[in-house]
């Protein structure tokens, strides 16, 4: 029964579009996403999916016009990368402020300038504070597993879905990945629950322009001001991590196959080192504890899956035990270090335990990572002598 | 879209329609007009003051009623009205005449 | 114009009166009609950050009875035809999708989602109200603009530049209906809106939408301006119905028998225009008496 | 990783490495190895230029997607690219190089520790009859060497991979371009020699 093709991440996020049975799909390519953007054109065309087709002129118009037509009832889906990605940016916020859940396959690129094509995590992490979810993908398996919970997460809580896989490493290799029957993703989602919309409500005016205060509606009760609503988003998402470990719960229950919840762990029940990661970095990682644990270290993988919302709770107790944390990541906050660097160690500001903390950026632009070099730093973290750095640098 | 529970909107912001939005605009008058019933052709086929209205505040209905609560005094009507019967008078109130 | 039909217009108001727009406003007349014109109840209109955002209210209450969609500024466009998107999708087709834009939102940041939009064929009507500049900021220059006038951006020189030719630009785009309206001749207004409401596909109508602050002149005289700038030839009321070009309104009227008004009168009672010297005046007339006989001639042609 | 079987192959864009690495990682899934992978690694996708894909074949599943740096095996499906990368110098001691090449393996000129296996891949296309629009089509024949020189993959497993990918017409005539390359693979073992000559 289980239907296993050797196929890219990119035709495991169509083919994810497809189970899902969305509606609407718009989408403006770019490398390394245009496959998506290709197959699910073919699908649509073929009549296989039921769905429209919206060949957009921009990735703004893109999430634009999904947001819109989630707006209206419709499940959507698009798709982007890098520059894209940022082209996106105001609609991200918008789509987020609209609580419309829309689900987006962010396929991770470099930022230029100067031009890359190639892989890093730059794009999405440049959108962590747009207030969407997003959600790490380790191999292609999760690719289509996390598109597939990505709806049912979004359309219980309203809030829009990035899920986020590696270019090229990901995106355009090929490996075995298990597709679920139609039938047993219909049973896992249901059609999307309806809105309000134009069959409830003749006349209404959504996302209007609101004061800093509440204010009195038509029936004298007190509406929110900005303040409260955007308050309303955070207090969601914050929520929502039960949410995704709920819709990721329930798949395993179905489909046999888990996808970690908010975070997933590798040889961690008795490490005393943790290397911390996500994408397909995390999974390099493992290789890497192999060679260390080789080496006479105890150590493990603490994989983020959930980036937004932060599992800040679930990650500090997974690292309760442990005497270092080495982090490697493909992005950078500039002028300071790695997203997930800064993030974990404010979690652990709270925690009891303080372990010694290195963090590296790695892999940007397409550099290739290898898992020896991987263990090599984790050593050095490991050792005592890096607190932060690149690796791979070339001067 | 038919059937299901209608879900909570205040997560985001959703206005419903009433009059008065923005408060009882007749308060941004500084002239009133007043309708000369007498000079008003009383006929269908004039409504010009009901037609360039832009707040929509006359009424279609002979003799003809201005929604002084609402009307911003704008003057159009006055402007337009072929027979010269409304007058813009000082004021917000027409009993300033 | 045939006063006499007045009665013949809905006498329902979509909107509901104390709304927040400027006394004597183009925009809001303009609607007003627009909205009479479709049926309210299955309409879903899509609105960009715009003067129109005002009138529509502050949360939670609307002035106006219909469904509306707000979205970023440059973003109409391709909201609309997402709206048109979704409800395909899911089986409502008995609804008009109206996108109502100003001029910066159509000719300057909305362009390309509109002109996607459009080469696309997306099912919408798309309306720009045309006041001729950035009003709901405070009067800034846009490209819609005229030649001569002094704008909160242009405060010195004024505008150099003529208005751009943005239905040129769309009817590049070869969809089955385009006109141009005017808040002063309503009935013209709820004729255009009626027919390209009937009509599939894309549909693009402009409105010349004078605005009393951002313009200069005094609230009063807002349907006298309006009548102004189409007897003058500065703007022309006509439509293009599966590239059947037809001067409407009173612009045939001026054209049949009639002589157009000059720029100069034109201008002179807008405070936008306080600074035009008489080479700048020329420049204007030149370029509308131009446009006026190439209208002309093409009246002509397809009659 | 030891249980990593890592294979690098070179080609142009346009000739097909990706479909063959694609169809050869489907057999080899075929065979039972539960970790396949496919990763081209070209730039961008221009008709001519080098280009490559770094695979990998393991009983487990793959946990690394990094560039293969030394391969077990190296499939280079133009003989000019000998001339344009450094084939060899990203081989495993004792590793396998299969070749589509009208020539001998000794006429290559290629020495070290490892064994090479040629095949005119190009001529069993062409006598097959896999021409489009006058190019002729090594994805399937490229394959047959390499399940003559290795005991990785059962010619059948190829088969059935390559009947996943092509109906009719096309599947017939690449199943003959596999089996004709297949039977004209010539095999030459340098790595006893070189052992010798080092030792």
């Amino acid at each position: 029964m289980s239907d296993v093709r050797i196929i890219t991440a990119n035709s495991a996020a169509a083919l994810a579009a497809k189970l899902c049975r969305v509606q609407v799909v718009s989408a403006y390519p770019i490398t390394p996403q245009t496959p998506v953007t290709e197959e699910l054109a073919e699908l649509v065309e073929s009549g296989e999916l039921k769905a429209e087709y919206l060949t957009v002129e921009s990735e703004h118009s893109a999430m634009a016009s999904v947001v819109a037509a989630s707006q209206v009832g419709a499940r959507v889906f698009t798709a982007s990368s890098a520059n894209g990605l940022l082209y996106m940016h105001e609609m991200l916020h918008w789509a987020a402020g609209s609580r419309t859940p829309v689900v987006m396959a962010c396929v991770n690129r470099g930022v230029g300038a100067p031009w890359t094509i190639l892989n890093d995590q730059q794009d999405s992490i440049s959108q962590r504070d747009t207030g969407w979810i997003q959600l790490y993908c380790k191999n292609s398996q999760e690719v289509i597993d996390s598109i597939i919970q990505a709806y049912k997460i979004a359309e219980q809580v309203n809030i829009p879905v990035m899920v986020c896989y590696d270019g090229f490493i990901l995106s355009h290799t090929t490996t075995p990945v298990e597709i679920p029957s139609q039938q047993l993703v219909d049973s896992y989602l249901p059609p999307r629950p309806p809105v309000i919309g134009i069959s409830e409500y003749t006349h209404m005016n959504v996302n209007p322009l609101i004061l800093s205060d509440p204010r009195p509606d038509v029936d004298g009760k007190m509406a929110p001001g900005y303040m409260d609503i955007r308050y309303r988003l955070q207090q969601d998402l914050l929520s929502c991590l039960d949410v995704i470990k709920l819709a990721d719960r329930d798949f395993h229950e179905l489909f046999g196959r888990t996808c970690g919840g908010v975070c997933w762990g590798y040889k961690m029940t008795d490490a005393a080192h943790a290397i911390v990661s996500f994408g397909s970095l995390a999974s390099e990682c493992t290789l890497a504890a192999d060679l260390l644990r080789q080496r006479g270290l105890r150590v493990g993988v603490l994989g983020v899956r959930s980036y937004r919302p932060f599992p800040k709770d679930d990650l500090v107790k997974a690292l309760e035990a442990v005497e270092t944390v080495t982090i490697f990541e493909k992005d950078v906050s500039y002028g300071y270090e790695g997203a997930l660097a800064m993030d974990l160690k404010s979690a652990l500001y709270e925690s009891a335990n303080h372990p010694r903390f290195s963090s590296y950026v790695a892999g940007l632009g397409g550099r290739d990572v290898l898992p020896e070099t991987l263990a090599d730093e984790a050593y050095r973290a490991i050792t005592g002598e890096v607190k932060h750095a690149w690796i791979n640098i070339k001067n | 879209m038919k059937e299901g529970k209608v879900q909570d909107f205040v997560i985001t912001a959703v206005s419903k329609p009433s009059k008065g939005e923005a408060g009882k605009t007749g308060d941004w008058r500084s002239q009133t007009p007043v309708i000369d019933q007498d000079k008003c052709s009383q006929k269908e086929s004039c409504l010009l003051c009901w037609l360039y209205c832009p707040d929509g505040v006359i009424t279609r209905e002979f003799p003809l009623e201005i929604d002084l609560e609402y009307c911003k005094g704008c003057g159009i009507c006055a402007q337009e009205c072929p027979r010269k019967a409304i007058l813009m008078v000082d004021g917000r109130d027409p009993s300033c005449q | 114009m045939a006063t006499s039909a007045a009665k013949l217009l809905p006498k329902e108001e979509f909107i509901l009166p104390g709304t927040r727009s400027c006394a004597a406003c183009g925009l809001m007349l303009t609607y007003r009609h627009a909205l009479k014109a479709l049926n309210p109840g299955k309409t879903i209109v899509a609105v960009p950050a715009s003067c129109m955002t005002v009138l529509h209210g502050v949360y939670p209450i609307t002035p106006v009875k219909v469904i509306c969609i707000n979205n970023p500024f440059g973003a109409t466009g391709a909201a609309a035809s997402g709206i048109a998107a979704g409800l395909k999708a899911l089986g409502h087709d008995d609804y008009t999708v109206l996108a109502f834009a100003g001029d910066g939102g159509t000719y300057d940041i909305g362009i390309q989602a509109l002109s996607g939009a459009l080469e696309r064929g997306a099912n919408f009507l798309y309306i720009c109200y045309d006041n001729e500049g950035y009003m709901n900021t405070g009067t800034q220059r846009s490209s819609a603009s005229p030649a001569g006038a002094i704008t909160s951006t242009t405060p010195i020189l004024a505008k150099l530049q003529h208005k751009k030719n943005m239905i040129g630009i769309i009817e590049a785009h070869r969809i089955p209906y385009i006109a141009t309206a005017s808040p002063a001749f309503p009935l013209d207004l709820f004729d255009k809106v009626r027919t390209a409401k009937s009509v599939h596909g894309s549909r693009y109508m402009e409105v010349h939408a004078p605005c009393p602050p951002g313009w200069g002149f005094p609230n009063k005289d807002l349907i006298k301006m309006g009548k102004l700038a189409i007897d003058s030839g500065i703007h022309v009321l006509y439509e293009i119905k599966d590239g059947v070009f037809k001067l409407t309104s009173r612009s045939l009227n001026l054209a049949e028998k009639g002589r157009k008004k000059s720029i100069a009168e034109y201008v002179k009672g807008q405070t936008r225009f306080r600074k035009i010297n008489q080479d700048q005046i020329d420049y204007l007339q030149h370029f509308v008496d131009e446009r006026w006989s190439e209208f002309v001639q093409r009246h002509h042609r397809t009659d | 990783m030891s249980l990593t079987y890592e294979i690098i192959w070179h080609g142009r864009g346009g000739q097909g490495a990706v479909t063959a690495a694609k169809i050869f990682t489907e057999a080899a899934y075929l065979q039972g190895f539960k970790g396949v992978s496919a990763k081209p690694t070209y730039f961008s996708e221009r008709r001519g230029a080098p280009v490559s894909v770094h695979a990998r074949i393991s009983v487990d599943p793959i946990r690394t997607f990094s560039n293969v740096s030394t391969a077990d095996l190296a499939v280079v499906l133009d003989d000019n690219l000998l001339q344009m990368v450094n084939v060899t110098s990203s081989l495993k001691a004792g590793g396998l190089l299969v070749i589509n090449s009208s020539r001998t393996p000794d006429q290559l000129g290629l020495n070290g520790s490892f064994s090479v296996a040629v095949s005119d891949a190009f001529r069993s296309s062409e006598q097959a009859g896999l021409i489009v629009e006058g190019n002729v089509l090594i994805s399937t024949s490229i394959l047959g060497p390499i399940v003559a020189a290795s005991d990785l993959v059962d010619i059948e497993n190829v088969k059935k991979a390559i009947e996943h990918k092509f109906r009719g017409k096309a599947l017939e005539r690449n199943l003959m371009a596999l089996e004709l390359a297949f039977r004209e693979t010539r095999i030459s073992n340098h790595s006893i020699l070189a052992k010798t000559a080092s030792a």
